[in-house]
């Protein structure tokens, strides 16, 4: 094949050289590289093609060096990393199979599209390895409230998660939901889906059998979401306003039938391998699953089914178009996969064939737009190890600050709940169906959700955490405390963790400031999983996220899936009945790094974060588990953002109950953020049974006061207050819509 | 009690009922696809929640005309129980099976809450496990549950004791009159917006939601016995 | 209404406006108005927040095409209970005008 | 566009339509095709679905009743990365007509 001239009649393409590899994104350097490897110039379909493959989306080219740190390993992990979504054995036959992915960028530009097709894409992700979705997480970073077209953005990504999810049927459970300037020009959307398979049903993307038929399944192709780079090159007729590339709009009833065929297909032993069509659309996923089984492929792309007319190969192998499957049938069992697919009325199509050569042949009509080597294209994917600097001024941000004394600790009280940040996000989550498919034991609003098993015993349990600005201060122990809190989260509800799955959001890898970041981030994450033996099964990333030349707060955030083995064991995060006594588990070092007292109250984002112990974390985690295993304790709160203040007052609102307390330290101290803390409420002997469990572990434990009345009373040395639940309840139920207007 | 739970394209409430039905209860039951034509065996038919078709244009418009609305209609019109659930109380509006409309909440947008009901009659077979007045807690989940009518038809459903269940505390959709669920006016066809069958396990911590379906086996079962028909007289 | 004065023969298509009917409670229009006010945009006197389809038809006889369509909002695009409909035959424009 | 000839003193009302953009994934559009086609109503080429609202306005003048209704499309009415609008004012019609 010769180039630099049209591969394929009636589709202009224009000349390949170094500027348009520039305009495709790949370096010079990248761009001899490619030459090399294919020992002529590419063809523009073969450029487009490699352009994407080695995109930082799809090859991790910028964090793969650091990726490496995570423990992906261990007795329950039946897939880690590499695959779709990871897969851990929960017993009882068993599997869970979840991961996290990123659409930051897609819903700033629209939010409502880009946050559902962001749930979408995961769902996806996850029920192409055979899961059923059972609960959805979303982790949510947004601007100061007041920004420019920030409650607009809010609105929209909220309304996109709650259209997609309801409508599909899954449970959105929990999530995060921070805001910061940082995020001002360039909001954060993070989606975890999590999903339950049976562990002999695991499906995977890897192609097998040459001669074996390619399908394609689901929406026809358009013109979504193609190369924003690419488009503005003069490859195209201007003023042709039907060939600019379009925001990708979800369409989630196509997902859910597309769910309910695949799931039925699945179990027809028709099916080699399957693999969602997600970033970089046809291109990533037909490579992907050629080159992790080793073959070659042929398309005959006039097959694949489009929207419109007159898409061009380049097109419709970089078209990010939704809920589009790709599936590798046995030869001969196709008929078994068309018929429920057409039982669904989903459109199918048999789009081409693998093959033994090893190399990627792209035809339109006979014509052939790209033939390419599979191997040599994947495996020299680049990889880099950018440089990494520590901030010149992170000593002077690492600072103790001066932390000003709380004249009046109540009202710092009620100021703090008043804010977006620690107000109630229930505004948020009672637009998102919370209840479908009647598993929710727990949903949003307590520590981590939990989700019965039907038919076993057992519940599983998911929590998400990450704090932005102590991953500024601290990115190490920012990391570490990301896990640490979602591990406590889980053992308030009694569960062990089983395995994690992370979104690296980051700033622009090419700054050497934001690269260290990454790294020690990373290097937090591995050490805290290594600590609690959590495999890290999955996982993205997400880099250039900037504002104006300014890079986001660094927000590796994460996701952990714990395991309950007896669903009747439960515990709320408030308190449930008068007469039920509080004890403390953990003390309070004093420390505000950080902390929401110093920032919303005095604008003080300085110092470094909270210590985070492993160690004594994971003794704290084991009293609560077995704490509430053992049925001591029915309540159990952790105590984070804004301290033993804001958790009290958070135990109060579940049931409108109070509390009179007697506690340490008073004052500002009340806000302090150590870590590895946490709050339990019962009743009678059981209040010794978790003193001595606490002993046992070496977990300082303090019996503080008891649950009743309608007042939340602290009394403390250097200061306490005392304020009716319902005056709390109205500054925390009020604080994020007000703020945000809506 | 035989029980079909139709399938629409879209449904996602399916498998709860399902469950509910046949493994809380261990009653026979069974998936009815929306292209059957044909209704067999079934003492209940059950319209369960979801986004049939998707639901872009209006919730149930496009699920009224599938062919199993067809035979849902015959069972109706012979006597059969038939329960719409949320999306399939929306379809039997849309079918004209149920009066009414269910139009946008209040305030435009997607409502989940847990829902205080106040149970109006308890003499239905759809509400035989309550007793008339009592008040349970029953999950919604639903953007488009606000019920209306015109005033003299509202005057109607109340004067025929077709209300059957209504918001307490917090009519948070705005539905007229608080309405959350109306029977026909023979009282074999009953649809209300929030799910029972998402309350009728112990585990999930709210089972109020297990005596709705309980109480119509008993109900079925009764009228076997004595072989009377099941509507109320 | 405003039947396009073209040839039998063009392409035809309809325009389906579908509104809350007078008196049913038209939440949409509430909140745009209010929304509208809030953004200091006066002297708006009313909003009514309704949906609107194109429906390219194959038929080219005016009145035929009229009364399938609308039999097609008797039966699907409009909710009769609450809403009321308008249906407009006109030949094909080609070419989307922005305002 | 279609501005009535009424005096200058009629009160005016926007008829403002929106529709997602061409090219765009329009589902309800094509939601409704797919339940016409299943209705057996043959002869269906192709729906879009939008919004329309109808806007009464205080404003006398046509021209500036369109630039105000414009400045509401591009901030409030209309998702303009998504979504095309199209503004038409007309002297206020009283008494809706059913087709
Ligand atoms: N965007 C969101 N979607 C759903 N639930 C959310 C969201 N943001 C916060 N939540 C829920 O609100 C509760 C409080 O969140 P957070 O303060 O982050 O909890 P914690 O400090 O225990 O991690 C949690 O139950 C969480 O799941
Ligand atoms: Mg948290």
């Amino acid at each position: 094949m010769s180039s630099g001239e049209n591969t394929v009649e009636g589709f202009y393409e224009p000349p390949i050289d170094a500027e348009l590899a520039a305009e495709h994104g790949l370096s010079a350097e990248e761009y001899e590289n490619l030459l090399a490897i294919m020992g002529r110039k590419p063809t523009y379909t073969e450029l487009g093609v490699a352009s994407a493959l080695w995109s930082e989306h799809c090859s991790y080219k910028s964090s793969k060096v650091y990726l490496r740190e995570f423990p992906s390993s261990g007795p329950r992990v039946l897939e880690g990393p590499g695959e779709n979504a990871g897969v851990v054995d929960i017993g009882h036959g068993w599997a869970a199979v979840f991961k996290m992915e990123s659409h930051n960028h897609p819903s700033y530009i629209e939010p409502y599209q880009g946050a559902a097709t962001g749930v979408g894409g995961i769902l996806r992700d996850v029920f192409t390895m055979g899961a059923r979705p059972i609960a959805n997480l979303n982790m949510l970073c947004f601007g100061e409230p007041s920004a420019p077209r920030m409650s607009y953005l809010v609105d929209g990504v909220v309304r996109g998660i709650g259209g997609y999810g309801n409508c599909v049927g899954v449970p959105t459970v929990g999530g995060q939901t921070f805001f910061h300037p940082s995020y001002n020009g360039n909001i954060l959307v993070n989606a975890f889906c999590l999903g339950v398979a049976r562990t002999e049903r695991i499906f995977t993307a890897r192609a097998d059998g040459p001669g074996n038929p390619v399908l394609y399944v689901g929406s026809r192709t358009g013109r979504d979401g193609i190369h924003g780079a690419t488009m503005a090159s003069e490859s195209f007729d201007e003023g042709s306003e039907a060939k600019r590339p379009t925001v990708q709009v979800g369409d989630p009833f196509t997902e859910k039938v597309l769910i309910e065929a695949c799931l039925e297909a699945m179990r027809t032993d028709a099916i080699v391998a399957i693999q969602d069509m997600g970033a970089a659309g046809l291109t990533s996923s037909a490579f992907e699953m050629a080159s992790r089984g080793d073959l070659g492929f042929r398309l005959d792309l006039e097959k694949v089914p489009l929207r419109e007319k007159g898409l061009s190969p380049y097109e419709i192998m970089l078209s990010e178009s939704q809920e589009r499957m790709l599936i590798v049938a046995h030869k001969g069992r196709e008929e078994a996969l068309f018929n429920i697919f057409e039982r669904w009325d989903l459109e199918v199509s048999t789009i081409g064939e693998l093959t033994d050569t090893g190399r990627a042949v792209l035809c339109y009509d006979g014509q052939v737009a790209a033939d390419i080597a599979v191997e040599p294209l994947t495996d020299a994917a680049p990889m880099y190890r950018r440089p990494v600097a520590e901030p010149a001024d992170l000593a002077a941000q690492q600072s103790a600050p001066e932390v000003p004394v709380a004249n009046d600790p109540g009202q710092a009280l009620l100021d703090l709940l008043a804010t977006a940040e620690l107000g109630s996000k229930e505004w948020i989550w009672r637009q998102y169906d919370h209840t479908v498919r009647a598993n929710t034991v727990q949903g949003p609003g307590g520590d981590a959700a939990v989700l019965t098993l039907k038919g076993t015993p057992a519940a599983l349990a998911v929590t998400g955490d990450v704090h932005p600005v102590y991953c500024a201060l601290d990115p190490r122990r920012g990391g570490a405390q990301a896990v640490a809190e979602s591990v406590r989260n889980l053992a308030c509800v009694g569960a062990e963790p089983v395995g994690l799955t992370d979104c690296l959001n980051f700033g622009n890898p090419e700054v050497p400031e934001v690269s260290w970041q990454l790294r020690e981030a990373v290097l937090g994450i591995a050490e805290a999983c290594r600590a609690f033996e959590v495999p890290v099964i999955s996982g993205n990333v997400s880099l250039y996220n900037e504002n104006e030349g300014q890079s986001i707060h660094p927000t590796p955030s994460v996701a952990v899936v714990g395991l309950i083995p007896d669903a009747r064991h439960r515990t709320v995060a408030h308190f449930l009945s008068a007469g039920q006594r509080v004890l403390l588990l953990g003390e309070d070092q004093s420390e505000f790094g950080g902390s929401s007292y110093l920032r919303l109250l005095w604008d003080i984002e300085q110092g470094r974060p909270p210590m985070v112990d492993l160690a004594r974390e994971a003794r704290l985690a084991a009293v609560l588990r077995a704490a509430v295993r053992q049925g001591l304790v029915d309540t159990a709160h952790d105590i984070s953002s804004g301290g033993l203040g804001v958790a009290l007052a958070e135990a109060c609102f579940g049931a409108g109950l109070g509390a009179r307390l007697v506690v340490p330290g008073g004052g500002a101290q009340l806000f302090s953020e150590t870590q590895g803390r946490a709050l339990v409420a019962t009743t009678g002997e059981r209040v010794d049974a978790v003193l001595a469990l606490a002993e046992a572990h070496g977990v300082a434990a303090l019996e503080v006061g008891e649950v009743g009345g309608d007042r939340l009373v602290v009394d403390a040395p250097e200061g306490g207050f005392a304020l009716d639940v319902s005056r709390l309840r109205e500054a925390w139920a009020i604080g994020l819509p007000r703020a945000l207007g809506l | 009690m035989r029980s079909g739970v139709i399938v629409f394209p879209g449904s996602n409430c399916e498998h709860d009922v399902y469950h509910v039905l046949k493994h809380v209860l261990g009653q026979s039951t069974r998936y009815l696809w929306h292209k059957d034509q044909e209704i067999q065996d079934c003492d209940l038919v059950v319209v369960p929640g979801g986004f049939s078709y998707g639901d872009y244009l209006r919730s149930g418009a496009v699920a009224a005309h599938s062919p199993i609305l067809a035979a849902v209609r015959r069972h109706a019109e012979a006597g059969g129980l038939v329960l719409g659930i949320c999306n399939g109380f929306q379809i039997l509006q849309q079918a004209n099976l149920l009066p009414g409309a269910l139009i946008h909440n209040r305030d435009l947008r997607f409502l989940c809450v847990d829902a205080w009901l106040q149970v109006e009659r308890a003499d239905l077979p759809f509400t035989r496990g309550y007793h008339q007045g009592q008040v349970i807690r029953i999950p919604m989940a639903h953007g488009e549950g606000n019920f209306q009518a015109s005033e003299e038809q509202l005057d109607r459903l109340e004067a025929n004791g077709q209300v059957v269940f209504r918001y307490r505390i917090d009519n948070a959709n705005g539905s007229a009159r608080a309405i959350a669920g109306i029977v026909n006016e023979r009282g074999n066809v009953l649809g209300l917006m929030p799910h029972p069958e998402r309350a009728a396990e112990s585990v999930l911590g709210n089972d109020d939601g297990l005596a709705f379906f309980a109480g119509l086996v008993e109900s079925v079962a009764a009228s076997a016995t004595s072989g009377s028909p099941l509507e109320v007289a | 209404m405003s039947l396009s004065p073209s040839s039998d023969a063009a392409a035809l298509e309809a325009v389906v406006t579908v509104y809350p009917r007078p008196g049913i409670l038209d939440p949409q229009g509430k909140a745009i108005s209010q929304a509208l006010e809030r953004l200091d945009f006066d002297g708006v006197t009313a909003v009514r927040a309704g949906k609107v389809f194109t429906i390219g038809l194959e038929e080219r006889d005016p009145e035929a095409a009229r009364q399938a369509v609308v039999r097609m909002c008797e039966t699907l695009l409009a909710n009769t209970v609450v809403e009321d409909y308008e249906v407009t035959i006109r030949a094909v424009v080609s070419g989307e005008g922005e305002s």
